[in-house]
């Protein structure tokens, strides 16, 4: 393999990764705090919706990805009511969330719309577009270094930059702050906080919102980004995907980006390689090279990560007087 | 908080939160132009108005009792089996193997061997994972999320290159000899006199039934439940106790597959008579739903798979009926009967629980 | 009272009543506590004594009644306005996040500005200041779950203190005690004393309430039946109050008559899983008709030796039962333990003994369910000879409420722990291992335990007692193996030695033979 | 089928049809698109008791079940799109997509500089597997040496509408060198043309004309007539229709597959690339060029 070939694949592994690092950073703001969220594919698919729809009406990408923060966030707010102030079961509230985003933003497409569940092809300005980093074009002579800076770092999406900017942020957030702190105590032992006199609704509550935000951004990167307009069931799992790499980094902000990479890198392999010819023993389908990144996740689960063990008080209400 | 009188609990805050979950989607139908009270009525009428509608709903309920026993099962092991989807698909190799490669004289023999090809497949499919979490520590949710995958991989697989029917265009296998296909209810009630219109559903029905009954002995009346349940409450009293959670793991992951893969009999040898690309179609996933709504209960997993039975046949013919009611609106239907009845339960039980206690409390 | 206060009270409680649902945990209920002084409450298990103190710091809220801080009427409507009163609180289950830091803990919800560093740095200082005026060492790094009961206790007095609580709040503060730990705790409450600040302390032991309080209060079934001052009261009067009949305080046996060595011991060792060596080649026997007490400070190994021998833990070394050498080598062997006549009485019952969601009559047979008494013909559990059963052990054993079809959860902690003796106790085994019998559990209930420990032996069934308080070790033990670092640090004859020689022994100061 | 109404390709073709037919005509016509299996059967079934006539289904799925309901209702006349049931009123629509895609490919070996080009599948099933072959056929007529890169989607239904998967699958192709892109992949393909023309290059739209969506970037569609099926399947059925049953082949021949051009892509096909394909087709026609079928032996040549 040459050097532009590796070049080629890790760039399509930073294009692959940022909808699966912002989700699993949203549903790691939630768990950490002790709401289990398997609605990330929901609050994304909703996203991705408004923020295709909404630019498309408006004309501006901007707009469309404000309006997907605003809706994701409303589905988080409707998980975070029935999970923490009703104390429902979070579980069947991430399912439910999930069949309603899949339900609900294909009718509503079709009623707006008309063009099936599909909202306009957007253009311009209604689209983000790739952003060269500076100097990207002066120093891309430079052996090496020059394209892995100007084609490698270079050329994405401002959404992508913002998702890998995430990592440190969240990482800063969760362990140097006070908001931080409370926030991981809260998943751990909300007895603990509510004893030190901090409200725990309140602080779950702001996680749950920060994963809505989080959702939003991802979402509106799959309709505003990477492509140009919403199709229906368009996240096509990525939630769970996120969900998995979550549990896979151990509810930790680095691991997290790790983590996503891993996955990003994996199908940017399989992508590249659909029919990977092994000498001796012949051309591997290509439906084994398609499960190739399922496969592996799970070999390096059972390999190389012991037992990754969530927060405590994660998946149960906080319940003061039963 | 008090405690409700058992019926209140178990009868009459479900029925209050489908009521709930029906409004809303009556508001939902308003919104798209359409009469909700119309919309019920062809749902209802759709889903439970006539021998031939109530054949439909059956078949569909029959997928999601299967795949509601496997989630619940494994949720009394304390563990979520996301699996079933891939488990059921597998499940459906097992059988096409089963119909394919032995000429069924009867049913009643094809049978018998199809629920072993549908349960080992499926039963092995759902150990891996299970060995993998006690073995390894990997997370049973990640690895059963992948096996979906892997799975449907699988299944495009084996049937484009392997086992495709040569004569045709689409990957299927060939079509099962007679004697490998079930009885459907017409048929069955035609032994017994009774006319019944043409349907899917089949004695699959009957065999869900058993799953049900088996699965309520196994779990409260048996030993091996009694341990299932012991090690779902509490890892560390199993071990106090004696029993093994690697043991228990396996079982329990095992049973729930091979539950789940038991679906897949009902949609190849009941339905298609053959297997098809995608013979699961996200009856996995509902099961979840099922499973939850139900509370991981034999009989209220009947009753929620019956639920989203309707739902599925009744959402049907309002997509018929209704064009501007697109497919999608069932799914909306289920999200928010999910929502209502499962998440959002409290909306309804604590004010009727305060109801409740106010009301004892004025007797007493 | 005789005496009339000069000072508006620390504390005055006035009508103070809660209910849970159906249940009434506090009615009516009315004390004062004096400035600058400890105040013991005293009460069976659910008298409503940490509902009251949960009160008391905003944690529930009281259906009515008022509360006076100082003098002056304070609403405390969450743990927020309690701290800002200036009342600090140690609850009986420490309120502790696990996996942070002790300094963590600390600043947690006492933060200053919005970034962590210049609060951490600054508790950091306090804490060090902190430890000097009051022995309460503690390495503000370590993280809580690698600390001992007694540090996770310091830490959350270091909390009440940061947040400078004038009024401190204990709940059963020295159930989870050794001795040595009590002392300094005491040493500690005196000092605090002295500096003006006020303790409430709830315990259940007599001796403590004698030793360091200046007034107490009792408390029964929700209800507040005496305050008095400790110097005009004695034990026995308050263990009647709490009661309502006469209690025994001392347990009353007969000398051992030991027969053959029923449990022999031999080179045990043990390695946990992140690799810490735990128990390094313990030896001893147990004989028939003798309790054999393991006393020390908890996290010596004790658990680990009941683990091992209960079934669920691996070790090296020999264990023998009446000659015949059982497998220690592999986990999960709880079932033949109990059919080689060895019945365990874990340590920790929530998370061992009982699964807390299951009914009464299905605890009832954990651990037996195997038996083919429980087992119908066909396989199945036989649930009406489960629930005849746990009626009938109910009915001995005076659990309460004799419902067997209550979950384990809704019972008492002392209702509890007694549907696990009878469970273990009336399978009547050879070996009876039983871990910390009486922690947490009320004076009436410790009377009965006791009773039903000294039959068991009377019968000739072979008793390893492990447990933390050094009175239950003297007054109910026949011989004493003090277990020290993973090691037997001595043996003794328990009516030959005293609780100083004992200290020493547990604080591996002093190597005995035996 | 599989990709849903508004794919912009394959149904939406079928949809027009449909639509062109009930304005021409005045009549009405009703649709319902399924979820389930078993509801091809039931969909079937209640169209034909509703006296509808004739029914036509568009998809190879619809096979078993329309073999069973054919028997049932035998007054009523059906037509089945992309799969053949031989049943005396049904009417199986077979469409010669080897051919179209020939012709596509020699477009697409013509406009490539680089030698390169791709293909995007939705899932590996034969159906795709002979656009594909057809494809590769008349790249390597045009160009032996050319690389045809060849990817798809996935194993999930999911693999029928995810431009997402189908834009990256594009630029992997790009990156690779490939500069004219062909899809099959029904709501995916949106995001193959997208990718291709955010990177400036040409891709290839399929069933319907999809020249449209990125003008200047689209070098061309393979037209598969689905619509003029439709159309021709509803005029004939309805009254003072000629309604035949039978086997019914779509080719080049019938104007049933074939190439788009119109004024979005004038700019990119010229006279000469026009003339060549057109001499191809006539000798496609006239039996001079035999284009393999994969569905014929399950096999193909070139790849
Ligand atoms: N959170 C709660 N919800 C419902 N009931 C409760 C709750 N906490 C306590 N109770 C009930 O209130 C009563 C008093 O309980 P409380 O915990 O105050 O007793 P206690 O005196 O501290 O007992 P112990 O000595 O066992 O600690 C008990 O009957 C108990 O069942
Ligand atoms: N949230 C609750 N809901 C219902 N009952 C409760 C609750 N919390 C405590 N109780 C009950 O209150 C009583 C005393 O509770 P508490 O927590 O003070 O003691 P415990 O932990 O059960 O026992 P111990 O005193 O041995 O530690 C018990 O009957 C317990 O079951
Ligand atoms: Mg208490
Ligand atoms: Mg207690």
């Amino acid at each position: 393999m040459d050097f532009n070939t590796i070049l080629q694949i890790l760039d399509s592994t930073l294009r692959l990764t940022p909808p699966l690092l912002l989700a699993c950073l949203a549903g790691l703001y939630s768990e950490r705090a002790g709401v289990f969220d398997i609605g990330l594919e929901g609050k994304m698919l909703v996203a991705a919706f408004f923020a295709g729809a909404v630019a498309a009406v408006s004309g501006y990408a901007w707009v469309g990805l404000a309006a997907a923060i605003a809706a994701s966030t409303v589905m988080a707010l409707l998980h975070g009511f029935a999970s923490i102030t009703l104390r429902g079961n979070q579980l069947i509230s991430g399912v439910a969330i999930n069949f309603l985003a899949a339900g609900g933003t294909a009718l509503i497409g079709l009623n707006w719309f008309r063009q099936g569940t599909q909202t306009p092809q957007l253009n311009g300005s209604a689209r983000f577009s790739e952003i060269t980093l500076p100097f990207a074009d002066s120093i891309h002579s430079i052996p090496y270094l020059g394209p892995i800076y100007a084609d490698l770092l270079s050329g994405h999406w401002i959404i992508s930059y913002i998702a890998f900017l995430a990592v440190p942020f969240t990482w800063w957030l969760l362990f140097h702050t006070r908001f931080g702190l409370r926030l991981r105590a809260v998943g751990e032992n909300p007895e603990a906080v509510d004893t030190a006199g901090i409200s725990v609704i309140w602080m779950r509550y702001r996680a749950v919102i920060i994963t809505g935000i989080l959702c939003g951004i991802a979402g509106a990167y799959l309709s505003t980004c990477m492509n140009a307009g919403f199709v229906k069931n368009m996240t096509a799992g990525k939630g769970f995907i996120a969900l998995a790499a979550l549990i896979f980094a151990k509810w930790k902000p680095w691991s997290a980006m790790w983590a996503c990479l891993l996955f990003g890198f994996l199908e940017a392999i399989s992508i590249r390689f659909p029919n990977l010819e092994i000498p001796g023993i012949g051309t591997i389908p290509v439906q084994f090279m398609q499960a190739l990144p399922y496969i592996l996740t799970v070999v390096i689960l059972a390999g190389f990560v012991g037992k990754a063990i969530p927060p405590k008080a994660g998946g149960e209400a906080y319940v003061k007087e039963r | 908080m008090g405690k409700l009188p058992k019926w209140a609990d178990y009868a009459l805050i479900p029925f209050l939160n489908v009521l709930l979950a029906f409004f809303v989607s009556g508001l939902v139908v308003l919104f798209i132009g359409e009469d909700p009270i119309k919309a019920m009525g062809i749902m209802l009428k759709g889903s439970l108005g006539s021998p031939r509608a109530i054949g439909y709903t059956l078949y569909y309920a029959t997928n999601f009792i299967f795949t509601g026993l496997a989630v619940a099962v494994a949720f009394h092991a304390r563990l979520f089996n996301i699996g079933g989807e891939g488990q059921a698909g597998v499940a459906g190799l097992g059988v096409a193997f089963v119909c394919m490669y032995v000429d069924w004289p009867h049913w009643s023999l094809a049978l018998p061997a199809a629920i072993i090809g549908a349960a080992l497949f499926a039963g092995i499919w759902a150990a891996i994972p299970a060995y993998l979490q006690s073995k390894r520590g990997s997370h049973i949710v990640i690895t059963t999320i992948m096996f979906n995958y892997i799975a449907a991989a699988l299944l495009v697989y084996m049937l484009v290159n392997v086992i495709k029917d040569p004569g045709s265009m689409s990957p299927q296998t060939r079509a099962f000899v007679p004697g490998s296909v079930l009885p459907t209810a017409k048929e069955m009630l035609g032994w017994i006199g009774v006319d019944f219109p043409r349907s899917p559903i089949n004695i699959s029905f009957l065999l869900a039934i058993a799953a049900c009954f088996g699965v309520w002995i196994l779990i409260w009346k048996s030993r091996l439940g009694y341990e299932i349940r012991a090690f779902g409450h509490s890892e560390s009293a199993a071990g106090y106790a004696g029993i093994s959670g690697f043991k228990i793991t396996m079982i329990a992951m095992t049973i729930s597959g091979s539950l789940a893969g038991l679906m897949a009999i009902n949609t190849v040898m009941g339905e298609g008579k053959r297997l098809v690309l995608d013979p699961v179609e996200g009856a996995g996933f509902i099961g979840i739903a099922v499973a939850l709504i139900g509370r991981s209960h034999p009989l209220g997993v009947f009753l929620a798979a019956i639920l989203f039975g309707m739902l599925y046949q009744g959402g049907f013919d309002l997509s018929f009926d209704m064009p501007k009611v697109s497919r999608e609106m069932i799914l909306v239907i289920q999200a928010l009967v999910i929502l209502f009845t499962g998440a959002l339960e409290n909306l309804v039980r604590m004010p009727v629980t305060r109801l409740f206690l106010r009301f004892t409390k004025g007797a007493a | 009272m005789g005496r009339q206060e000069t000072v508006a009270p620390a504390i005055e409680l006035k009508g103070i009543s809660k209910s849970f649902g159906p249940v009434q945990a506090n009615k009516d209920i009315s004390i004062s506590v004096r400035r600058g002084s400890i105040h013991g409450i005293v009460g069976e298990n659910g008298a409503g004594k940490s509902t009251l103190m949960s009160i008391l710091y905003g944690f529930y809220k009281a259906d009515s009644g008022q509360i006076f801080i100082n003098g002056k009427q304070t609403l405390i409507p969450d743990s927020q306005a309690a701290i800002a009163a200036g009342i600090g609180m140690v609850h009986q289950h420490f309120k502790l996040v696990e996996n942070f830091t002790v300094l963590e803990n600390v600043v947690l919800g006492a933060e200053e500005g919005q970034r962590l560093g210049p609060s951490l740095a600054k508790a950091r200082a306090l804490l060090v200041e902190l430890a000097r005026e009051y022995e309460l060492e503690v390495d503000p790094d370590a993280v809580i779950e690698t600390l001992s009961v007694g540090f996770q206790q310091r830490v959350e007095i270091l909390k009440a203190l940061y947040r400078q609580a004038d009024i401190l709040i204990l709940d059963e503060p020295t159930g989870v005690l050794t001795p040595s730990e009590a002392d300094h705790l005491f040493r500690i409450l005196r000092n605090l004393r002295d500096q003006g600040k006020t303790i409430i302390m709830i315990t259940h032991k007599l001796r403590e309430i004698m030793n360091v309080t200046d007034t107490v209060s009792v408390m029964r079934r929700g209800q507040m039946t005496a305050t008095v001052h400790t110097t005009d009261t004695n034990p026995a009067e308050l263990a009647e109050l709490m009661v309502g009949r006469k209690v025994l305080l001392r347990v009353d046996k007969k000398p051992a008559v030991a027969g053959d060595v029923v449990l022999e011991v031999n080179d045990l060792r043990v390695t946990d899983s992140k690799g810490v060596v735990r128990l390094k080649g313990i030896s001893f026997q147990v004989k028939a008709g003798e309790i054999l007490g393991i006393a020390g400070v908890a996290g010596n190994g004790q658990s680990e030796l009941l683990e091992v021998l209960g079934g669920f833990g691996r070790a090296t070394g020999s264990v023998k039962v009446r000659g015949t050498a059982i497998n220690i080598a592999s986990a999960a062997q709880g079932r033949h333990r109990r059919e080689a006549g060895i019945s365990h009485v874990p340590e920790d019952r929530n998370h061992l003994g009982l699964i807390m969601d299951f009914a009464a009559w299905e605890n009832m047979a954990f651990g037996y369910h195997h038996e083919p008494k429980y087992i119908r013909a066909g396989g199945l559990m036989d649930q009406a000879a489960m629930l005849d059963d746990t009626i009938g052990k109910m009915e001995r054993f005076d659990i309460r409420p004799p419902n067997p079809r209550l979950n384990a959860q809704s019972f008492s902690g002392g209702n509890q722990q007694k549907i696990v003796l009878a469970r273990e106790i009336e399978h009547n085994p050879d070996i009876l291992l039983i871990g910390q019998p009486t922690r947490g559990v009320d004076i009436g209930a410790i009377e009965f335990i006791h009773q039903q420990i000294v039959a068991l032996r009377d019968a000739g069934k072979a008793i390893l007692l492990v447990s933390v308080e050094l009175d239950e070790i003297l007054s109910l033990t026949d011989r004493v193996a003090v277990m020290f670092d993973g090691h037997i640090a001595g043996e003794r004859i328990t009516a030959e030695t005293d609780e100083k020689e004992l200290g020493l022994l547990m604080a591996g100061m002093m190597e005995g033979a035996a | 089928d599989l990709g849903g109404k508004f794919d912009k390709s394959f149904n939406e073709a079928a949809f027009e049809g449909a639509e062109r037919w009930a304005k021409d005509s005045g009549g009405t016509y009703r649709e319902i698109e399924l979820q389930s299996e078993a509801q091809r059967e039931q969909a079937l079934r209640r169209f034909a008791e509703a006296g509808n006539n004739p029914i036509i289904v568009v998809g190879f799925s619809y096979a078993t079940a329309l073999e069973t309901v054919a028997v049932d209702f035998p007054d009523t006349h059906f037509a089945i799109v992309d799969m053949v049931v031989d049943k005396p009123n049904v009417r199986s629509v077979i469409f010669n997509e080897h051919e179209g895609s020939y012709l596509v490919g020699m477009l697409a070996a013509m406009a490539s500089k680089t030698g390169k080009v791709g293909f995007v599948g939705g899932m590996d099933i034969p159906l795709i597997r002979k656009f594909a072959c057809g494809y590769v056929q008349g790249v390597k007529a045009v160009n032996p040496g050319a690389t045809v890169f060849q990817n798809m989607t996935g194993t999930t239904y999911t693999a029928w509408n995810d431009p997402v998967k189908g834009g990256e699958l594009t630029r992997a192709q790009i990156d690779q060198g490939a500069d004219v892109v062909y899809h099959a992949a029904g709501g995916t393909g949106r995001g193959v043309l997208q990718a291709a023309a955010d990177a400036g290059k040409l891709g290839i739209g399929v069933d319907s004309n999809q020249n449209y969506m990125f003008p200047g970037h689209v070098l061309t569609s393979m037209l598969k007539r689905v619509d003029v099926a439709v159309y021709n399947a509803f005029k004939d059925g309805s009254d003072g229709g000629t309604w035949t049953s039978g086997f019914n082949v779509l080719g080049l021949a019938t104007d049933g597959v074939g190439y788009a051009m119109d004024s979005n892509n004038a700019a990119l096909v010229s006279a000469d690339m026009v003339a060549k394909v057109e001499a191809a087709k006539a000798d496609i026609i006239a039996g001079k060029i035999m284009v393999h079928d994969y569905m014929s032996d399950n096999a193909c040549p070139v790849m």
